[in-house]
Protein backbone atom coordinates (compact mmCIF):
# COMPACT_ATOMS: atom_id res chain seq x y z
CA UNK A 1 0.00 0.00 0.00
CA UNK A 2 0.86 3.65 -0.38
CA UNK A 3 0.32 6.22 1.86
CA UNK A 4 -1.06 9.53 -0.15
CA UNK A 5 -2.34 13.12 1.08
CA UNK A 6 -5.11 14.07 -1.23
CA UNK A 7 -5.99 18.47 -1.29
CA UNK A 8 -9.27 19.79 -2.21
CA UNK A 9 -9.70 22.98 -3.79
CA UNK A 10 -13.25 25.19 -5.13
CA UNK A 11 -15.83 23.87 -5.69
CA UNK A 12 -13.97 20.06 -4.82
CA UNK A 13 -13.42 21.12 -1.39
CA UNK A 14 -17.41 22.10 -1.22
CA UNK A 15 -18.27 18.51 -2.24
CA UNK A 16 -15.73 16.79 -0.35
CA UNK A 17 -16.45 18.67 2.92
CA UNK A 18 -12.57 19.04 4.04
CA UNK A 19 -10.05 20.08 2.53
CA UNK A 20 -7.34 17.37 2.98
CA UNK A 21 -7.21 13.78 3.75
CA UNK A 22 -4.72 11.04 3.79
CA UNK A 23 -5.28 7.76 2.50
CA UNK A 24 -3.70 4.29 1.99
CA UNK A 25 -4.12 3.19 -2.00
CA UNK A 26 -2.76 0.22 -3.64
CA UNK A 27 0.94 0.90 -5.26
CA UNK A 28 -0.64 0.20 -8.92
CA UNK A 29 -3.26 2.81 -8.44
CA UNK A 30 -3.30 4.99 -11.53
CA UNK A 31 -5.13 8.19 -11.16
CA UNK A 32 -8.49 6.44 -13.21
CA UNK A 33 -8.68 4.10 -10.46
CA UNK A 34 -8.24 6.91 -7.89
CA UNK A 35 -11.01 8.57 -9.05
CA UNK A 36 -13.09 5.40 -9.28
CA UNK A 37 -11.82 4.75 -5.25
CA UNK A 38 -13.19 8.25 -4.15
CA UNK A 39 -16.14 7.85 -6.72
CA UNK A 40 -17.35 4.92 -4.22
CA UNK A 41 -15.60 6.16 -1.44
CA UNK A 42 -17.15 9.56 -1.04
CA UNK A 43 -20.43 9.35 -2.94
CA UNK A 44 -20.37 13.32 -3.23
CA UNK A 45 -17.44 13.70 -5.03
CA UNK A 46 -18.72 10.96 -7.38
CA UNK A 47 -20.63 13.58 -9.96
CA UNK A 48 -17.23 16.30 -10.00
CA UNK A 49 -14.95 13.25 -10.72
CA UNK A 50 -15.93 13.67 -14.60
CA UNK A 51 -14.59 16.93 -15.01
CA UNK A 52 -12.15 17.25 -12.07
CA UNK A 53 -8.63 18.12 -12.66
CA UNK A 54 -5.69 16.27 -11.03
CA UNK A 55 -2.04 16.83 -9.99
CA UNK A 56 0.48 14.79 -8.72
CA UNK A 57 3.06 16.28 -6.56
CA UNK A 58 2.05 19.77 -8.37
CA UNK A 59 1.61 18.67 -11.53
CA UNK A 60 -1.19 18.05 -13.88
CA UNK A 61 -1.87 13.77 -14.28
CA UNK A 62 -4.40 12.08 -16.56
CA UNK A 63 -6.35 9.03 -16.04
CA UNK A 64 -3.33 6.33 -16.87
CA UNK A 65 -0.75 7.96 -14.83
CA UNK A 66 -0.14 5.68 -11.95
CA UNK A 67 0.33 7.38 -8.54
CA UNK A 68 3.57 7.08 -6.70
CA UNK A 69 4.44 6.32 -3.47
CA UNK A 70 3.77 9.56 -0.50
CA UNK A 71 2.05 11.51 -3.17
CA UNK A 72 0.77 14.88 -2.94
CA UNK A 73 -2.66 14.02 -4.99
CA UNK A 74 -5.17 17.78 -5.33
CA UNK A 75 -8.32 18.11 -6.99
CA UNK A 76 -10.01 20.77 -8.31
CA UNK A 77 -12.14 22.23 -10.95
CA UNK A 78 -10.47 24.04 -14.44
CA UNK A 79 -8.37 27.31 -12.80
CA UNK A 80 -10.66 30.40 -12.53
CA UNK A 81 -7.82 33.24 -11.11
CA UNK A 82 -6.89 36.63 -12.40
CA UNK B 1 23.18 38.35 -17.07
CA UNK B 2 20.79 37.53 -14.21
CA UNK B 3 17.36 38.75 -15.12
CA UNK B 4 14.45 39.54 -12.21
CA UNK B 5 11.92 37.07 -12.27
CA UNK B 6 8.47 37.51 -9.51
CA UNK B 7 6.34 35.15 -9.04
CA UNK B 8 3.75 35.08 -6.11
CA UNK B 9 0.70 34.35 -4.52
CA UNK B 10 0.32 37.53 -2.03
CA UNK B 11 -2.70 38.57 0.26
CA UNK B 12 -1.62 42.01 0.75
CA UNK B 13 -1.97 45.18 -2.10
CA UNK B 14 -0.76 44.68 -5.29
CA UNK B 15 2.35 47.72 -5.52
CA UNK B 16 2.62 48.66 -8.89
CA UNK B 17 5.32 51.04 -8.84
CA UNK B 18 7.63 48.38 -6.80
CA UNK B 19 6.59 45.99 -8.87
CA UNK B 20 8.04 47.35 -11.58
CA UNK B 21 10.93 48.87 -9.83
CA UNK B 22 11.97 45.37 -8.84
CA UNK B 23 11.75 44.24 -12.72
CA UNK B 24 13.66 47.70 -14.32
CA UNK B 25 17.13 46.81 -15.09
CA UNK B 26 19.85 49.59 -16.55
CA UNK B 27 18.83 48.78 -19.81
CA UNK B 28 15.15 48.84 -19.94
CA UNK B 29 13.13 51.34 -21.53
CA UNK B 30 9.78 49.80 -21.84
CA UNK B 31 7.32 48.19 -19.20
CA UNK B 32 3.87 46.41 -20.60
CA UNK B 33 1.62 45.84 -17.52
CA UNK B 34 -1.40 44.20 -17.02
CA UNK B 35 -3.41 44.33 -13.97
CA UNK B 36 -7.37 42.75 -13.37
CA UNK B 37 -9.48 44.03 -11.65
CA UNK B 38 -12.85 42.94 -9.40
CA UNK B 39 -15.71 44.33 -11.77
CA UNK B 40 -19.24 45.41 -9.33
CA UNK B 41 -21.22 45.41 -12.16
CA UNK B 42 -20.92 42.74 -15.62
CA UNK B 43 -22.63 43.30 -18.40
CA UNK B 44 -21.27 40.59 -20.81
CA UNK B 45 -23.07 37.25 -20.54
CA UNK B 46 -24.95 36.70 -18.16
CA UNK B 47 -25.14 40.66 -16.57
CA UNK B 48 -24.90 40.72 -12.89
CA UNK B 49 -23.33 43.03 -10.01
CA UNK B 50 -21.37 41.71 -7.48
CA UNK B 51 -20.45 42.55 -3.98
CA UNK B 52 -17.16 40.71 -3.76
CA UNK B 53 -15.19 38.26 -4.51
CA UNK B 54 -13.22 35.42 -2.64
CA UNK B 55 -10.06 33.69 -4.41
CA UNK B 56 -8.01 30.79 -2.93
CA UNK B 57 -4.92 28.93 -4.54
CA UNK B 58 -3.24 25.64 -4.20
CA UNK B 59 -0.13 27.60 -3.10
CA UNK B 60 2.95 25.80 -3.78
CA UNK B 61 1.63 24.37 -7.65
CA UNK B 62 0.55 28.45 -8.54
CA UNK B 63 3.90 29.57 -7.59
CA UNK B 64 5.32 27.06 -9.04
CA UNK B 65 3.08 27.42 -12.31
CA UNK B 66 3.66 31.03 -12.30
CA UNK B 67 7.20 30.60 -12.76
CA UNK B 68 7.05 28.26 -15.63
CA UNK B 69 4.23 30.99 -17.53
CA UNK B 70 7.50 33.29 -17.03
CA UNK B 71 9.91 30.46 -18.27
CA UNK B 72 7.55 30.41 -21.49
CA UNK B 73 7.48 33.98 -21.73
CA UNK B 74 11.25 34.39 -22.01
CA UNK B 75 11.23 31.10 -24.50
CA UNK B 76 9.08 32.84 -26.60
CA UNK B 77 10.80 36.67 -26.52
CA UNK B 78 13.91 36.11 -25.40
CA UNK B 79 14.72 39.93 -25.53
CA UNK B 80 12.17 40.08 -22.10
CA UNK B 81 14.57 41.56 -19.42
CA UNK B 82 11.65 41.26 -16.54
CA UNK B 83 8.78 39.70 -15.31
CA UNK B 84 6.60 39.98 -12.73
CA UNK B 85 3.64 37.52 -12.09
CA UNK B 86 1.20 38.22 -8.72
CA UNK B 87 -2.16 36.98 -7.70
CA UNK B 88 -3.61 38.54 -5.19
CA UNK B 89 -6.22 36.07 -3.33
CA UNK B 90 -8.86 36.61 0.31
CA UNK B 91 -11.57 38.71 -0.11
CA UNK B 92 -11.19 41.18 -2.58
CA UNK B 93 -14.02 43.80 -3.43
CA UNK B 94 -15.08 45.92 -7.09
CA UNK B 95 -12.00 48.26 -8.64
CA UNK B 96 -9.48 46.56 -6.89
CA UNK B 97 -6.35 45.06 -8.53
CA UNK B 98 -5.98 41.36 -8.13
CA UNK B 99 -3.71 40.13 -10.47
CA UNK B 100 -0.51 41.63 -11.98
CA UNK B 101 1.62 40.42 -15.10
CA UNK B 102 4.58 43.04 -16.36
CA UNK B 103 7.26 42.61 -18.84
CA UNK B 104 9.98 45.02 -19.22
CA UNK B 105 12.28 44.96 -22.53
CA UNK B 106 14.87 47.70 -23.99
CA UNK B 107 12.32 48.99 -26.39
CA UNK B 108 8.62 48.88 -27.02
CA UNK B 109 8.58 47.29 -30.12
CA UNK B 110 10.23 43.87 -29.53
CA UNK B 111 7.34 41.87 -27.91
CA UNK B 112 6.50 43.46 -24.55
CA UNK B 113 3.29 43.86 -25.01
CA UNK B 114 2.58 40.31 -26.39
CA UNK B 115 4.46 38.77 -23.58
CA UNK B 116 2.18 40.68 -21.22
CA UNK B 117 -0.94 39.39 -22.98
CA UNK B 118 0.60 35.72 -23.35
CA UNK B 119 1.27 35.61 -19.61
CA UNK B 120 -2.42 37.07 -18.69
CA UNK B 121 -3.85 34.24 -20.97
CA UNK B 122 -1.79 31.29 -19.80
CA UNK B 123 -2.52 32.13 -15.92
CA UNK B 124 -5.72 31.65 -16.65
CA UNK B 125 -5.47 28.66 -17.89
CA UNK B 126 -2.72 26.81 -15.81
CA UNK B 127 -2.23 28.49 -12.90
CA UNK B 128 -4.37 26.65 -10.06
CA UNK B 129 -6.55 29.91 -8.73
CA UNK B 130 -10.32 30.22 -7.75
CA UNK B 131 -12.69 32.65 -7.70
CA UNK B 132 -16.34 32.35 -5.96
CA UNK B 133 -18.79 35.35 -6.50
CA UNK B 134 -20.61 36.91 -3.75
CA UNK B 135 -23.37 39.18 -5.22
CA UNK B 136 -26.88 39.83 -4.37
CA UNK B 137 -28.59 36.73 -4.97
CA UNK B 138 -26.18 34.61 -2.74
CA UNK B 139 -22.16 33.09 -3.98
CA UNK B 140 -21.22 31.10 -6.98
CA UNK B 141 -17.90 29.81 -8.33
CA UNK B 142 -16.37 31.22 -11.63
CA UNK B 143 -16.15 28.36 -13.78
CA UNK B 144 -12.51 28.04 -15.58
CA UNK B 145 -13.15 26.09 -18.82
CA UNK B 146 -9.59 25.16 -19.57
CA UNK B 147 -8.10 21.27 -19.52
CA UNK B 148 -4.23 21.35 -19.35
CA UNK B 149 -2.45 18.85 -21.67
CA UNK B 150 -0.27 16.36 -20.54
CA UNK B 151 3.22 18.42 -19.56
CA UNK B 152 1.64 21.80 -19.13
CA UNK C 1 -21.32 57.69 -18.69
CA UNK C 2 -18.62 59.90 -17.67
CA UNK C 3 -15.22 58.25 -18.51
CA UNK C 4 -12.19 59.03 -16.67
CA UNK C 5 -9.30 60.79 -19.08
CA UNK C 6 -6.16 61.78 -17.47
CA UNK C 7 -3.45 63.62 -19.78
CA UNK C 8 -0.90 65.87 -17.82
CA UNK C 9 2.84 66.89 -18.18
CA UNK C 10 4.01 66.58 -14.80
CA UNK C 11 7.40 66.95 -13.12
CA UNK C 12 6.42 64.61 -10.32
CA UNK C 13 7.21 60.92 -9.69
CA UNK C 14 4.59 58.52 -11.24
CA UNK C 15 2.50 57.12 -9.24
CA UNK C 16 0.82 53.86 -11.18
CA UNK C 17 -1.24 52.59 -8.40
CA UNK C 18 -3.11 56.08 -8.19
CA UNK C 19 -3.08 56.54 -11.73
CA UNK C 20 -4.94 53.26 -12.06
CA UNK C 21 -7.30 53.57 -9.12
CA UNK C 22 -8.35 57.02 -11.23
CA UNK C 23 -9.11 55.16 -14.36
CA UNK C 24 -11.08 52.23 -12.98
CA UNK C 25 -14.50 52.35 -13.11
CA UNK C 26 -17.35 49.78 -11.24
CA UNK C 27 -17.20 47.60 -14.64
CA UNK C 28 -13.78 47.67 -14.97
CA UNK C 29 -11.76 44.48 -15.32
CA UNK C 30 -8.91 44.73 -17.13
CA UNK C 31 -5.76 47.58 -17.06
CA UNK C 32 -3.12 47.38 -19.70
CA UNK C 33 -0.52 49.76 -18.76
CA UNK C 34 2.94 51.05 -20.86
CA UNK C 35 5.57 52.78 -19.17
CA UNK C 36 8.93 53.95 -20.61
CA UNK C 37 11.61 54.52 -18.59
CA UNK C 38 15.26 55.99 -18.80
CA UNK C 39 17.62 53.60 -20.52
CA UNK C 40 21.53 53.62 -19.03
CA UNK C 41 22.82 51.11 -21.49
CA UNK C 42 21.50 51.51 -24.92
CA UNK C 43 22.21 48.31 -27.17
CA UNK C 44 20.23 48.99 -30.32
CA UNK C 45 21.99 51.15 -32.89
CA UNK C 46 24.85 53.40 -31.35
CA UNK C 47 25.46 51.60 -28.24
CA UNK C 48 26.02 54.28 -26.00
CA UNK C 49 25.57 54.95 -22.16
CA UNK C 50 23.21 57.46 -20.55
CA UNK C 51 24.09 59.38 -17.67
CA UNK C 52 20.39 60.98 -17.26
CA UNK C 53 17.73 63.20 -19.92
CA UNK C 54 16.35 66.07 -19.84
CA UNK C 55 12.86 66.43 -20.88
CA UNK C 56 11.41 69.50 -21.92
CA UNK C 57 7.83 70.24 -23.72
CA UNK C 58 5.55 73.14 -24.94
CA UNK C 59 3.47 72.06 -22.11
CA UNK C 60 -0.39 73.84 -22.93
CA UNK C 61 0.15 71.93 -26.58
CA UNK C 62 1.12 68.82 -25.37
CA UNK C 63 -1.75 68.33 -23.13
CA UNK C 64 -3.80 69.09 -25.58
CA UNK C 65 -1.86 66.73 -27.56
CA UNK C 66 -2.46 64.10 -25.34
CA UNK C 67 -6.43 64.55 -25.32
CA UNK C 68 -6.08 64.06 -28.78
CA UNK C 69 -4.30 61.02 -28.61
CA UNK C 70 -7.25 59.37 -25.86
CA UNK C 71 -9.58 60.86 -28.14
CA UNK C 72 -8.44 58.98 -31.04
CA UNK C 73 -8.12 56.06 -28.55
CA UNK C 74 -12.15 55.52 -27.78
CA UNK C 75 -12.86 56.47 -31.40
CA UNK C 76 -10.90 53.15 -32.30
CA UNK C 77 -11.90 51.37 -29.38
CA UNK C 78 -14.76 52.38 -27.92
CA UNK C 79 -14.98 49.87 -25.52
CA UNK C 80 -12.31 51.78 -23.54
CA UNK C 81 -13.55 53.02 -20.09
CA UNK C 82 -10.30 55.07 -18.41
CA UNK C 83 -7.64 56.20 -20.18
CA UNK C 84 -4.20 58.02 -18.31
CA UNK C 85 -1.55 59.39 -20.50
CA UNK C 86 1.00 61.13 -18.22
CA UNK C 87 4.55 62.49 -19.41
CA UNK C 88 7.33 63.60 -16.95
CA UNK C 89 9.62 66.01 -17.91
CA UNK C 90 12.84 67.24 -16.14
CA UNK C 91 16.12 65.70 -14.71
CA UNK C 92 15.60 61.93 -15.25
CA UNK C 93 17.93 59.38 -14.03
CA UNK C 94 18.34 55.80 -15.31
CA UNK C 95 15.64 53.15 -14.20
CA UNK C 96 13.02 55.83 -13.77
CA UNK C 97 9.61 55.63 -15.80
CA UNK C 98 9.04 58.88 -17.90
CA UNK C 99 5.77 57.92 -19.42
CA UNK C 100 2.72 56.54 -18.85
CA UNK C 101 0.11 55.26 -20.86
CA UNK C 102 -3.18 53.60 -19.32
CA UNK C 103 -6.17 52.35 -20.65
CA UNK C 104 -8.88 50.09 -18.77
CA UNK C 105 -11.75 47.89 -20.27
CA UNK C 106 -14.23 45.82 -18.67
CA UNK C 107 -12.42 42.81 -20.30
CA UNK C 108 -9.24 41.92 -21.69
CA UNK C 109 -9.39 40.61 -24.97
CA UNK C 110 -11.13 43.53 -26.32
CA UNK C 111 -8.63 45.99 -27.82
CA UNK C 112 -6.84 47.26 -23.81
CA UNK C 113 -3.58 46.35 -25.11
CA UNK C 114 -4.26 47.44 -28.67
CA UNK C 115 -5.21 50.91 -27.34
CA UNK C 116 -1.98 51.31 -25.19
CA UNK C 117 0.10 50.15 -27.99
CA UNK C 118 -1.62 53.08 -30.07
CA UNK C 119 -1.39 55.74 -27.27
CA UNK C 120 2.20 55.23 -26.88
CA UNK C 121 2.90 55.06 -30.65
CA UNK C 122 0.64 58.48 -30.93
CA UNK C 123 2.24 60.16 -28.30
CA UNK C 124 5.60 59.59 -29.81
CA UNK C 125 4.55 61.13 -33.17
CA UNK C 126 2.41 63.94 -32.25
CA UNK C 127 2.81 65.09 -28.41
CA UNK C 128 5.78 68.01 -28.30
CA UNK C 129 8.31 66.72 -25.60
CA UNK C 130 11.76 66.36 -25.79
CA UNK C 131 14.75 64.86 -24.76
CA UNK C 132 18.37 65.40 -24.42
CA UNK C 133 20.68 62.93 -23.31
CA UNK C 134 23.12 63.70 -21.23
CA UNK C 135 26.54 60.98 -21.09
CA UNK C 136 30.30 60.06 -20.72
CA UNK C 137 30.91 61.99 -23.91
CA UNK C 138 28.94 64.92 -23.95
CA UNK C 139 25.29 65.66 -24.67
CA UNK C 140 23.14 65.80 -27.61
CA UNK C 141 18.78 65.95 -28.48
CA UNK C 142 17.18 62.64 -29.19
CA UNK C 143 16.02 63.38 -32.83
CA UNK C 144 12.42 61.93 -33.48
CA UNK C 145 11.67 61.67 -37.13
CA UNK C 146 8.29 61.40 -37.32
CA UNK C 147 6.85 64.69 -39.45
CA UNK C 148 2.93 65.30 -38.07
CA UNK C 149 0.46 65.48 -41.54
CA UNK C 150 -2.53 68.44 -41.42
CA UNK C 151 -5.19 67.82 -39.08
CA UNK C 152 -2.61 65.95 -36.57
CA UNK D 1 0.95 94.24 -39.66
CA UNK D 2 0.24 91.33 -37.04
CA UNK D 3 1.57 91.26 -33.71
CA UNK D 4 2.86 87.72 -32.94
CA UNK D 5 4.83 85.65 -30.55
CA UNK D 6 7.25 82.90 -31.23
CA UNK D 7 8.24 79.88 -28.97
CA UNK D 8 11.52 77.92 -29.88
CA UNK D 9 11.83 74.29 -28.51
CA UNK D 10 14.42 71.89 -28.27
CA UNK D 11 17.35 72.19 -31.06
CA UNK D 12 15.79 75.70 -32.40
CA UNK D 13 15.59 77.01 -29.12
CA UNK D 14 19.75 76.26 -28.71
CA UNK D 15 19.84 78.02 -32.06
CA UNK D 16 17.83 80.95 -31.42
CA UNK D 17 19.63 81.18 -28.28
CA UNK D 18 16.21 82.55 -26.72
CA UNK D 19 13.45 80.64 -25.71
CA UNK D 20 10.63 83.31 -27.35
CA UNK D 21 10.53 86.38 -28.91
CA UNK D 22 7.49 89.44 -30.51
CA UNK D 23 7.74 90.60 -33.76
CA UNK D 24 4.82 91.88 -36.20
CA UNK D 25 4.72 90.83 -39.56
CA UNK D 26 2.51 91.44 -42.79
CA UNK D 27 -1.01 90.68 -42.20
CA UNK D 28 -0.84 88.59 -45.40
CA UNK D 29 2.02 86.45 -44.46
CA UNK D 30 2.32 82.59 -44.74
CA UNK D 31 4.54 80.11 -42.53
CA UNK D 32 6.76 79.58 -45.81
CA UNK D 33 6.65 83.24 -45.81
CA UNK D 34 8.44 83.06 -41.83
CA UNK D 35 10.37 80.71 -42.37
CA UNK D 36 12.33 82.79 -44.95
CA UNK D 37 11.80 86.00 -42.74
CA UNK D 38 13.45 84.22 -39.69
CA UNK D 39 16.20 82.57 -41.98
CA UNK D 40 17.16 85.73 -42.84
CA UNK D 41 16.58 87.78 -39.69
CA UNK D 42 18.35 85.19 -37.47
CA UNK D 43 21.07 83.03 -40.08
CA UNK D 44 21.53 80.49 -36.90
CA UNK D 45 17.57 79.20 -37.66
CA UNK D 46 18.35 79.29 -41.31
CA UNK D 47 19.67 75.94 -41.58
CA UNK D 48 17.16 74.51 -39.45
CA UNK D 49 14.13 75.89 -41.21
CA UNK D 50 14.27 72.45 -43.37
CA UNK D 51 13.08 70.23 -41.29
CA UNK D 52 11.23 72.32 -38.52
CA UNK D 53 7.88 71.69 -37.34
CA UNK D 54 5.66 74.41 -36.96
CA UNK D 55 2.39 75.39 -34.98
CA UNK D 56 -0.24 77.95 -35.27
CA UNK D 57 -1.95 78.40 -31.72
CA UNK D 58 -1.01 74.67 -30.86
CA UNK D 59 -1.66 73.20 -33.63
CA UNK D 60 0.73 71.54 -36.64
CA UNK D 61 0.70 74.11 -39.52
CA UNK D 62 1.75 73.91 -43.37
CA UNK D 63 3.51 76.24 -45.48
CA UNK D 64 0.33 77.65 -46.86
CA UNK D 65 -0.99 78.68 -44.04
CA UNK D 66 -1.28 82.44 -43.12
CA UNK D 67 -0.24 83.42 -39.90
CA UNK D 68 -3.12 84.97 -38.02
CA UNK D 69 -3.26 88.03 -35.53
CA UNK D 70 -1.76 87.69 -32.30
CA UNK D 71 -0.71 84.34 -33.30
CA UNK D 72 1.30 81.92 -30.87
CA UNK D 73 3.77 80.25 -33.10
CA UNK D 74 6.11 77.53 -32.00
CA UNK D 75 9.26 75.75 -33.84
CA UNK D 76 10.93 72.84 -32.98
CA UNK D 77 11.98 69.89 -34.35
CA UNK D 78 10.30 66.25 -34.91
CA UNK D 79 9.00 65.13 -31.39
CA UNK D 80 11.27 62.97 -29.29
CA UNK D 81 9.16 62.27 -26.04
CA UNK D 82 8.72 59.24 -24.10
Amino acid sequence: MNHIKLLFFATIRDRAGTKSLEMDIPTDLTIQGLKEKLSTDYPNLKESMKSVLITINREYAFDDAVVPPSAEIALFPPVSGG
Amino acid sequence: MNLPTIFSITESELDLNDLLAQITLTSTGAAAIFTGMVRGETARGDAHVTEYLEYEAYVPMAEAKMKQVADEIRERWPVIEGIAVVQRIGKLYPKTPTVLIACTAAHRDTGVFEAARYGIDRLKEIVPVWKKEIGPDGEEWVEGDYIPKPGE
